[in-house]
């Protein structure tokens, strides 16, 4: 167990094995993906109150799901490298950033669009919909303090501080918009969640959620192996890599 | 298959414009976030071979005053 | 030898306070600076009087966390670009309390002193006076927050060549929780309910930034330092 | 008073200095020496423990220090004796009549009560250097601390880090000019290390 | 020998634009900015759409004020501060440009960026879709206006070692009448009114400001070099 | 080149120097002496025509000039080439070929591209003192240009300064270090005036 930490916190390793992981887990992504979609774009009945536009939930939901899930992984990460002073922790923070703000960002515009035909507008202030553009806000915000500094050692310690102080406010600000929510006058519209929904069309949603687990690590790992060659570029490892 | 046509598959009873954008950005977004890491990881690797290469051949040639400790 | 760690603080803040308020009329100005901002508002929303009551405990506390924005970017700006936070950093005083006392300088001027006067600009927007009491509790308690987040971000952005907007990107998220809490405290007593459960929300809030933001504030300096 | 083991430096894909050691007792003055860009400024604030960035090695102090660095921490706003008040008020209690003192020992008598951003470039150093007659810290940590200074400051610095290190404490220095005082002044080099 | 005013003057524009955006991420910062403060309003203000859309105009106008005051006193700070700015006066070329160049790169990342993601803001707070034409010009005009008078502050500003407040104080009640024809215009749209007068003054506005703030910028340069 | 008749200065209530009269021709190389506070930095801003606050008298400029003042013009987000190309802008054309050899001579060879607020603080002067080997202005005002120079830079920077009067133009300088040129060099003192 002590090992594999050992190995973990090792550049030459993590590059390596996230590399034989992505070599097949990659592929598997895709096709799970594309098979996800085709199933849920032709092959469901659409739903009896929305009609076709529901089968948008097949990316909505996944992309919504994991941008959420991402968060705490980053916000460990950074916890990790702050504490243990695990460089290899603070890479992987690094690299979760990107790929779950692009997932908020899905969940978003997918949301945006099947607000259009289900209520009529594209933007509701939900406590949902405004929790998750929060959600994006403090992916950007690691994104853009990362990019801001020069020194990419304080760089990385710097938004594991970020994340780190997100993860305590993380909670606050779901709960908090939450209320918000309900303190207000409801912009009469719902989410139509509640709806216990068709096993026909749950199983191409749970599909859909674990490719987008999978591609999420899959993104991670390509992500964290660039960082490793950038910030390892100057040892004897990379050098005889990128020579060879 | 649910639709009858192909065409029936792109109208969706008025929602295809609303299903097929969706997917398409997410399939965009999807294929940047994705693509980047490869394009930089190569640009990086052919950039770092450059400077191992640059590095061998100007071991004679002109040198900055401060750059001689290397 | 040294003093002790609580005649340092004060020396800081009393520091911070003469390098805010040189001059006596430089106590004027953020409240100046307040009475405008509220104008703003009126001249941009129009000015249905009805509208504008309704809507005046959000107005105040935007206003609030956009003073704190305005300003959380100089907490340590001029103090990292002279050397003086190098020379916080090697002294022989705990950090904690030291960031403690620049943010409540902080505070000082921009949050109290608007709480204080917070109860004109209300009648200004015409505010119902039994909502005025719990307005001003909630900006009290709530600007201390916005201080104590603020200086997380200033905190971590000191040793960047840019600044400004990269600081507002990384705390207003943060900020809207104390901004939800805040204004719906407000609007709660001025419909006629009950406020003292934001109010508890918003001082668990603050204790929990006095009891973290300190110790966040001061890993970021160290690593601002060495950028 | 202060011990480097096996100190190296890569900043900027750089190596500035490897395997750097030496320690530094009491009585001891010196003067770090390099071209611009050799790593001397680094090489204090590591001693200083200010800055890890790039940095391996062990710095181990075993004395209180003070670190002058190239920004002068004067606060424009403030006079210099609010300036030198603030500075050494992390380290111990001082009367005004000690502070005035100070700084009129570095020739700005009569100037306590200027705003310091009406000062002239020396001046605003050596509101700096006050710091130097009042500290009881046994090591000094000096960056060109003789910038800007005229020649009649100058002699007057050198004979205080005389003075301080006769007295059984430690100066460490970086400046380009050389020091004309009469007391042995050990020069380090960042790359062959420390000669007497 | 010395060249072209205009080359010069597009260098200034080049410079001052890799200074604020010498990664290609930083010119997300100034969007994440307005969209944040964007997500202040509804948060404050409560999420009922027809308050919001009501208010749409007044709300983008007021970020684009606030932008535009959040940047302004860094208009020549940084020169200031290391020198730049002395050579600047030095040099040969006419300094009404020069100062132009300034300003219009100011504008570039801050009036003209929003102006052109507005309509996804206005979207967003439920403005009807016929005023945005209007809202995105009367942007474009009025923030240019604003960057110019606001570096008439920055100009009066820059030597004094306290800024922030201060030249809020100053410009301010020069940004109300844009703040209120600008509102105003998009306010008549929605309405279903015609909204030429009100561009037609911003556009009067944008030439006076054009004309002769440059002027009064090169003048209060001219002042703080020496203060 | 330059004439200055009758120049009076007070600053902060106190006479700084009064009556000064004195002409700089071509080929003359002028160091201003006197201690901090003396209001050398005053005078020379006044002899660029960027200061005139307590200013009595008047200055006759009969060619363009190129000021260097304490602080460096350096912006840290951009790279010394940027830098420079952005400096000597407002004066010239010049190719980029010109301004990579312009730091390499000023020992920036390498350095080019790194952003200049990862420089040395003597990096960081000799990108600024960089423009005077690119400069066509005949008249040089030059305050305190050996600051955090090492003594290589220094001596190359004196024959630069000697080749520039030597070629028909002129420097006036401050600096608390005396030249150590082979070259008359004239003493402008605040009080008495300019002594050959
Ligand atoms: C921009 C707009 C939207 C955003 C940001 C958004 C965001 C989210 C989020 C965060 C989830 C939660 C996943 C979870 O709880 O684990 C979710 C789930 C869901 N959303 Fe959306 N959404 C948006 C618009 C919509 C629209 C317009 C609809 C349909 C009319 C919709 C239908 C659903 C459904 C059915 C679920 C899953 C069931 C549930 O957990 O309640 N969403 N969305
Ligand atoms: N803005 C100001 N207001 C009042 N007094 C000032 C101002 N600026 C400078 N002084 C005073 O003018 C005098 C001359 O300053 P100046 O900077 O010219 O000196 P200097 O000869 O360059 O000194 P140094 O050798 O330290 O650079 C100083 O005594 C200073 O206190
Ligand atoms: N943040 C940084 N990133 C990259 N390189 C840096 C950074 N800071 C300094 N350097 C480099 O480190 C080297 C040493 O800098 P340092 O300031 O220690 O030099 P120095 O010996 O004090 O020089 P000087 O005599 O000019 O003051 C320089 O070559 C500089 O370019
Ligand atoms: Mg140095
Ligand atoms: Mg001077």
């Amino acid at each position: 167990m002590w090992s594999f930490f050992h190995k973990l916190g090792s550049p030459p390793w993590l590059y390596r094995i996230a590399g034989s992981i992505l070599s097949w887990l990659l592929p598997l992504t895709l096709v799970a993906l594309a098979a996800g979609a085709v199933w849920g774009l032709l092959y469901t009945a659409p739903d009896f109150r929305q009609g076709n536009s529901y089968r948008i939930i097949y990316i909505h939901v996944p992309a919504a799901v994991v941008a959420l899930a991402g968060y705490y992984v980053m916000a460990i990460a950074g916890g990790i490298s702050l504490i243990w002073k695990m460089k290899m922790a603070d890479v992987a923070m690094k690299s979760c950033a990107p790929v779950g703000a692009a997932l908020t960002f899905i969940a978003l515009v997918t949301g945006s669009i099947w607000g259009k035909p289900t209520w009529g507008t594209w933007w509701v202030w939900d406590a949902r919909i405004t929790s998750m553009l929060i959600l994006l806000f403090l992916y950007l915000g690691v994104i853009a303090l990362y990019e801001a500094y020069d020194n990419k050692d304080a760089a990385g310690k710097a938004c594991a501080v970020l994340s780190l102080v997100g993860t305590v406010n993380i909670p606050i600000i779901y709960k908090s918009v939450d209320w918000w929510y309900s303190l207000h006058q409801p912009a009469s519209i719902k989410f139509t969640g509640e709806s216990s929904i068709d096993p026909s069309m749950l199983y191409p949603l749970l599909l859909m959620i674990g490719s987008f687990y999978a591609l999420f690590t899959c993104a991670l790992l390509m992500n964290m192996r660039l960082e490793i060659l950038r910030r390892e570029a100057r040892t004897g490892w990379v050098r005889k890599l990128v020579g060879a | 298959m649910y639709f009858d046509s192909f065409h029936a598959a792109l109208v969706m009873d008025g929602h295809g414009a609303f299903v097929w954008a969706a997917y398409a950005i997410t399939a965009m977004v999807l294929i940047i976030l994705l693509l980047t890491p490869v394009l930089r990881s190569r640009r990086l690797r052919r950039e770092l071979a450059g400077e191992i290469r640059r590095r061998e051949m100007t071991q004679t040639g002109r040198e900055g005053p401060h750059a001689s400790s290397t | 030898m040294a003093p002790g760690a609580l005649a340092f603080c004060s020396r800081i803040l009393r520091r911070q306070l003469v390098l805010a308020l040189r001059r006596p009329v430089d106590i004027g100005n953020p409240l100046l600076f307040f009475a405008m901002v509220v104008a703003l508002f009126p001249l941009g929303l129009g000015p249905a009087p009805a509208a504008l009551a309704g809507f005046a405990p959000g107005i105040l506390w935007i206003i609030a966390l956009l003073a704190n924005l305005l300003t959380a970017d100089n907490l340590f700006r001029g103090d990292f670009e002279d050397g003086s936070l190098e020379q916080l950093l090697l002294s022989p005083q705990p950090l904690y309390l030291s960031v403690l006392a620049y943010t409540l300088a902080q505070w000082l001027v921009t949050g109290l002193l608007l709480a204080l006067v917070s109860p004109l600009f209300a009648v200004m927007l015409g505010l119902s006076a039994s909502a005025i009491p719990v307005l001003m509790f909630s900006l009290l308690l709530g600007s201390a927050v916005l201080s104590l987040v603020g200086g997380i971000g200033a905190a971590l952005t000191v040793g960047l060549k840019r600044g400004g907007m990269l600081i507002a990107l990384l705390i207003l998220p943060f900020y809207m929780p104390v901004l939800i809490f805040g204004s719906a405290a407000v609007q709660a007593v001025a419909g006629g309910m009950d406020a003292s459960a934001h109010l508890a929300i918003l001082g668990a809030m603050l204790c929990f930034a006095i009891a973290l933001a300190p110790l966040a504030i001061g890993a970021a300096l160290r690593i601002s330092i060495d950028a | 008073m202060l011990e480097a083991v096996d100190l190296g430096l890569v900043r900027g894909g750089r190596d500035l200095f490897q395997q750097l050691s030496f320690e530094v007792g009491p009585g001891q003055l010196v003067q770090i020496e390099g071209v611009n860009g050799a790593g001397k400024t680094s090489l204090l604030r590591i001693l200083a423990g200010l800055s890890r960035y790039g940095f391996s090695g062990r710095v181990i102090r075993h004395a209180p220090l003070m670190y002058l660095g190239h920004h002068s921490a004067v606060k424009g706003m403030l006079t210099p004796r609010e300036n030198l008040a603030w500075h050494i008020s992390g380290e111990g209690s001082y009367s005004p009549g000690e502070i005035d003192d100070a700084l009129a020992r570095v020739g700005l008598y009569g100037y306590e009560d200027v705003p310091s951003h009406a000062l002239s470039a020396g001046q605003h150093r050596r509101v700096n250097l006050a710091r130097l007659y009042l500290s009881r810290a046994p090591l000094w940590l000096l960056d060109e601390p003789f910038t800007a200074i005229d020649k009649g400051g100058v002699a007057e610095l050198e004979a205080l880090l005389v003075r301080h290190a006769t007295a059984g404490n430690a100066v460490i220095l970086t400046s380009h000019q050389s020091l004309s005082v009469s007391y042995p002044v050990a020069m380090l080099d960042l790359l062959t290390g420390l000669a007497a």
